[in-house]
């Protein structure tokens, strides 16, 4: 009898205590997010951010990409092909840009004026030919009003973590493409990249890019246009 | 106890069937059992007590090159109570896969020699249920073995997608 | 190592001639946890056999890995238990470290930096995977609300790994010798700070709420009617079975690889190894699914307090990833395990000192617990067999790799 | 009131009359026959209105009403898994639907039109008629227990003299519709869970009923009007604090009538992570919806009862004066419980058949006899309700609260630290 009654009062005792828990919950605010219609993270509140470095779409700066096939060599579902050839010994079309990486964490494009090899804490760096990665509009923000025009920056050498030195272009690429619909997201390749130009997007349209057919997601990255221009110089970043 | 003194204890034992000890390589050190006598050995190091082995870590199958002649069966074996641990290894050839089955000294020999033989088509004799595990009960040949040649359809669909 | 005494479990007597039923749970079920495929054979309500189909996630992971280096086989092992692919990754890297270290002449040291940034985002890990693992338990016994409680905390981990290794779920963040620095983080960098700010503020939150989970489900006397005294494991039953981790030390073995075969750093650190005992107000015995459901609440409070042991150290400076030139093995063989959120996780790596493995077999903790449910399941009901699937806590992708 | 024993020993009293009396619907044909010699027939020319059917017209007119409450009523679903949805978002820190109208308030109209234009899939294999049929018993019976239901003083569609009688046998014909659902669906999900729920409303049925019955011996009739009417004297009138018993039985009442709606910790008949949807696995498009449908009427049903019978029913809390009375007060009171239901399936856990079974039969029904027990007992020494034998009632319910409040507080104190295990 005396188990009967615990039982009981047990049974009770428990189930008031959970419906207190949830009815606490019940005056809590949201979590969620209405998510197509609050992700614009410039209008609406409480939405989070994509931080930075976040593994989205596979991109390349295909002026800067020298074609040295050491992502197609590391992805292990091979989703990158790469056909090209190798320019005679000795000929180059162009030089990669620089990439500077800096302490705060935004990274600027451009060309170092100078000696790009050694940059020693106390030397500041002028930058030129300032073009933005996809989605960091950021650092044509940052500089002077005069500076975006001339795209040019100075930077100190106490605000650079490190910079991406110029790489000869010696393969002329007849095709880089990306399957993103074998893409595993691993990162591998741009970590492998020596000029830094192949980036995944840290940004919404890095997420949002799903498609109706599955060879849409095969993505051409194509240089031909350039070829015929002959240089990097006066190239806009793509769009 | 060290695998050395393990390796005595069972060359003692089982004398013939206790094919060497294997230290060159680096990793573990594993001994070399006689497929046959891999029941009677196992029994034996699970129920002796100074030995004592009562968890079967993993077992595997592995093809180490093509051109060999032999699967290899690999024991990891440990004991809670001494805290030691030992490898076995059996060699089979790959003609004639087969040796006798553990699964009843540790359970969980049931399915890993499942697995091996659904990859390796190892054949372990005293299995109680020995079916494919992880690949449809009606696919041709054994996936891990390195001279695999994957087929071109299964069921009508395209395998090598 | 002690054994339990067997209690009374509720075995309910099988009348051999009733008719028998036999219903397909799974693979498309609700509360299989992926893609298992259960033959049940029904008397009635009563389960007489539940025979286990695995493999309808089978990537032969194993056949990749042949083809494949070993850095480039870190992502697939995100795939094995994708939720908790930190530790995932740490075991597969730590065999390999293990097996590269009898090398004399590519002799390399993990950075001290990155042993404990591993411990800080595995802990970290080992959180979350417990916290789903508590979320999906309570669904599967009808409990919808604390499912999308743990989701909600969980989310909080999530996107601490965002900013950390820039994923979600298949983090790649464990590399061969260190951790990944594809999200640079200085050491004593604001962005350092901003993220042991942020761990400590998830660490304020949660631990007052695991007491509430508990009050909400854990002691809730439906709940405990349900999983107490079911599918009791034994000692010796679940040593045979190669069940480990959580379910392991739910029957009552103390037992984890974290302090009795310490490696990386977990030496350093201060923490309790939660094994169950017996409950008698809520009626659980050792070994039974409430055991192993109250071990991984436990964890999550010793998970607890390793971070903060961590976040008061704070993190030693220096560089996240040792010097190492390439990944190429000594010829030979290892296996080595550690303690994943579900268990042993071991890597059996062969290697013929090229840099692609020849074998590389993955000892997942799920497919040796798993194989134990037919023995667990027979004479119990159809409700029971949800409860034992979710207190063993599989992931499928583990268990077919 | 009179005495108990008096009403047993009378002359007058006769099992089969008083358990089957005259099913007395003359009050309702009498109202459409007023309706039609006062309202219509005056208007209508005068040798139509000669010649006018009255009978017919007095059926054509009861036809109407059925059409305006049949239209009516299923709104009552709609609005309810919409309170639902928002309900268990909130408890879940979400928002709930949000996309169809303001808030989301369309949502259920949306899955009703989406559910409309669905293929009505019927299994090859099974009972085509039974299959059909189903939902439609299901449906009609849920609705049907409306028509009992005194909504206020005005509104209710049949005041029969064995209101709660009929509500009881109408609620239990349900159990056909699940096992026929359940058996010519031909799946096995479908059978296990038409099954479960047929042991389980059966069972559940024993409690609800003799809780009823405590009601029952107290106001000495069946009729739903009488049982409100005798609580019109204010809060402490109400039956669950005429007796500590009837509190009791309120309690039991109410998680037998969870039961018997199939929710959460019962819900074991369509217990998704078991056996998938129980019942109503194989179903459809509108045939599902009408499961659906009824389901949520149901709880709207069973809530508006026990407000009935334990709570007051349409009379306010203090007699005179309309707080919490009227139609208003009475639907509050409904939702009210209606939240608790919810409040509840989104709290707990789910049992199982055989603990299901255990605490039916173990726990409510001898808790129930010993309520029946009780309330005789009480109306013997308090033949009338007076002010005595309720402030001594609501006495003993306020000693009895505070007092498992202090043993709860004291077991809570002595209770062992969670074990370090």
């Amino acid at each position: 009898m005396d188990k009967y009654i615990r039982n009981i009062y047990r049974g009770v005792y428990t189930v008031l205590v959970g419906m207190r828990v949830t009815i606490r919950q019940f005056f809590e605010p949201n979590v969620t997010h209405q998510y197509p219609y609050e992700h614009d993270y410039e209008k609406k509140r409480n939405v989070r951010e994509i931080p930075k470095g976040y593994r989205g779409q596979l991109y390349n700066r295909i002026e800067d990409c020298i074609g040295c096939k050491k992502c197609e060599m590391i992805c292990p579902v091979d989703c990158i092909t790469i056909t090209g050839t190798k320019l005679p010994r000795g000929e180059q079309l162009w030089d990669s840009m620089n990439v500077v990486h800096l302490k705060d964490g935004t990274e600027v494009i451009g060309i170092i004026e100078g000696d790009d090899k050694k940059i020693k804490s106390e030397d500041s760096i002028t930058l030129t030919n300032i073009t933005s990665r996809l989605g960091s509009q950021e650092v044509i923000d940052r500089l002077e009003p005069s500076g975006a025009e001339s795209r040019t920056a100075t930077f100190s050498g106490d605000e650079v973590s490190r910079v991406v030195t110029r790489n000869p272009v010696v393969f002329y690429l007849d095709q880089f493409d990306i399957d993103m619909s074998l893409c595993m997201y691993c990162g591998l390749c741009t970590e492998v990249c020596p000029t830094e130009c192949l980036v995944m997007k840290d940004s919404l349209e890095g997420i949002e890019y799903s498609k109706f057919d599955r060879s849409d997601l095969i993505f051409n990255f194509d240089k031909q246009e350039m070829y015929s221009k002959g240089g990097t110089e006066d190239v806009e970043a793509a769009d | 106890m060290k695998p050395e003194e393990i390796y005595e204890v069972l060359t003692k034992q089982f004398g013939e069937a206790v094919l060497g000890f294997d230290t060159e390589l680096a990793g573990d050190p594993s001994i070399r059992i006689a497929p046959s006598a891999i029941t009677d050995v196992c029994q034996y190091l699970a129920e002796t007590d100074t030995l004592a082995f009562d968890s079967l870590m993993c077992l595997s199958g592995a093809d180490l090159s093509a051109k060999d002649e032999e699967f290899a069966v690999v024991y990891h074996i440990y004991a809670m109570q001494h805290r030691h641990s030992i490898v076995l290894k059996a060699m089979v050839p790959k003609t004639n896969p087969h040796l006798p089955s553990v699964s009843h000294i540790w359970k969980t020999a049931d399915w890993h020699e499942r697995e091996a033989y659904d990859l390796y088509g190892i054949l372990f004799e005293g299995h109680q249920d020995l079916r494919r595990i992880l690949l449809p009960d009606d696919w041709d040949g054994y996936p891990l073995r390195k001279d695999y040649k994957e087929p071109e359809f299964y069921r009508g669909m395209r395998v090598p997608y | 190592m002690e054994t339990t005494q067997q209690t009374e479990s509720k075995i309910i007597e099988l009348k051999p001639f009733a008719d028998e039923m036999v219903v397909n749970m799974g693979p498309q079920h609700p509360s299989t946890h992926g893609v298992l495929r259960l033959e049940l054979k029904l008397d009635g309500e009563v389960v007489r056999e539940a025979i286990p189909h695995i493999g309808y996630l089978h990537r032969c992971f194993e056949k990749h890995s042949e083809n494949l280096s070993y850095p480039q086989i870190i992502p697939f092992t995100d795939r094995m238990d994708y939720v908790a692919a930190m530790n995932q990754n740490w075991g597969f890297c730590l065999a390999v470290e293990k097996l590269m270290e009898t090398d004399e002449s590519r002799n390399f040291e993990v950075p001290e930096r990155a042993e404990y940034l591993r411990v800080l985002i595995c802990e970290l890990n080992r959180i979350a995977s417990h916290l789903l693992s508590f979320g999906t338990y309570g669904m599967d016994i009808g409990a919808f609300t604390p499912f999308l409680y743990a989701f909600r905390d969980r989310e909080r981990l999530l996107l601490l790994f965002e900013k950390v290794c820039g994923a979600r779920l298949t983090y790649n963040y464990i590399r061969i010798g260190g951790v990944s620095e594809i999200i640079p983080m200085e050491p004593g960098s604001i962005a350092e700070q901003n993220f042991l700010d942020e761990i400590e503020a998830f660490l304020d939150y949660f631990e007052p709420l695991i007491d509430e989970y508990n009050d909400l489900l854990t002691k809730n006397s439906i709940f405990a009617e349900r999983t107490t005294r079911v599918a009791v494991m034994s000692a010796e039953m679940a040593l045979s079975y190669g069940a480990t981790g959580p379910n392991l030390r739910g029957s009552g073995v103390d037992w984890d690889l974290r302090r009795d075969e310490p490696y990386s750093i977990y030496d350093r650190f201060d923490f309790d190894v939660p094994v169950a005992v017996d409950v008698p107000e809520l009626g659980s015995v050792v070994g039974d699914c409430w055991s192993r459901y109250k071990i991984r609440m436990d964890e999550m409070k010793e998970s607890v307090r390793i971070v903060r042991q961590i976040l008061a150290e704070g993190l030693p400076s220096g560089p996240v990833m040792a010097d190492l030139k390439a990944v190429r093995p000594p010829q030979g063989e290892i296996y080595f395990r550690s303690e994943a959120p579900r268990g042993e996780l071991g890597f059996y790596i062969v290697s013929d000192g090229t840099p692609k493995p020849v074998r590389l077999k993955g000892r997942s903790p799920c497919f040796s617990a798993l194989s134990a449910l037919q023995e667990l399941s027979r004479g119990l009901m159809v409700a029971d067999i949800i409860a034992i699937i979710g207190s063993i806590d599989i992931v499928m992708g583990e268990v077919d790799r | 009131m009179s005495d108990f024993r008096a009403m047993l020993a009378s002359p007058h009293f006769n099992v089969s009359e008083s358990f089957f009396p005259n099913i007395n619907l003359q009050d309702g044909l009498n109202w459409a026959e007023e309706f039609i010699q006062n309202v219509v027939l005056p208007r209508l020319p005068e040798a139509v209105a000669s010649h006018f059917p009255v009978e017919l017209g007095t059926v054509l007119v009861m036809f109407a009403c059925a059409g305006i409450f049949v239209g009516v009523f299923p709104l009552l679903p709609l609005v309810l898994v919409l309170a639902e949805r928002k309900v268990s978002a909130r408890f879940q820190n979400r928002t709930g639907p949000m996309r169809v109208g303001p808030w989301g308030v369309l949502q259920t109209l949306a899955d009703g039109v989406k559910l409309l234009f669905k293929e009505d899939y019927i299994p090859p294999q099974g009972d085509r008629f039974l299959f059909l049929l189903a939902p439609y018993v299901i449906f009609a019976c849920s609705f049907a227990v409306f028509a009992a239901i005194p909504f206020s003083q005005s509104i209710l569609v049949s005041d029969f003299n064995i209101g709660i009688f009929y509500i009881m046998a109408i609620s239990s014909v349900i159990v056909m519709g699940v096992i026929m659902a359940g058996w010519s669906s031909n799946s096995k999900w479908s059978l296990l869970g038409s099954l479960r729920s047929a042991a389980q409303i059966v069972s559940y049925e024993i409690p609800l009923g003799l809780s009823i019955l405590t009601i029952v011996m107290l106001v000495e009739s069946l009729s739903m009007s009488e049982i409100v009417a005798s609580q019109s004297n204010g809060i402490f009138s109400w039956l669950i604090f005429r007796t500590p018993f009837t509190f009791i039985a309120f309690f039991i009442f109410f998680i037998s009538s969870i039961a018997e709606v199939n929710r959460t910790p019962f819900d074991l008949p369509e217990a998704e992570s078991e056996i998938v949807a129980g019942f109503h696995t194989e179903y459809s498009g509108m045939r599902f919806a009408l499961f659906f449908i009824a389901e949520y009427a149901n709880m709207f049903a069973v809530s508006a009862i026990a407000v009935t019978l334990f709570l007051g029913g349409w009379e306010g809390v203090l007699p005179g004066y309309d707080i919490l009375g009227g139609f208003p007060g009475f639907v509050i009171k409904s939702l009210g419980l209606v939240f608790l239901m919810m409040w509840l399936r989104w709290t707990l856990p789910r049992l199982r058949v055989d603990q299901l079974m255990n605490l039916c039969w173990k726990y409510f029904i001898p808790i129930a006899f010993f309520n029946i027990l009780g309330t005789g007992i009480w109306g013997l020494i308090f033949p009338e309700d007076t002010l005595i034998s309720t402030s001594i009632s609501c006495a003993i319910i306020y000693i009895g609260l505070i007092a498992a409040y202090k043993v709860a507080g004291r077991t809570l104190a002595q209770r062992p630290a969670p074990q370090p295990s």
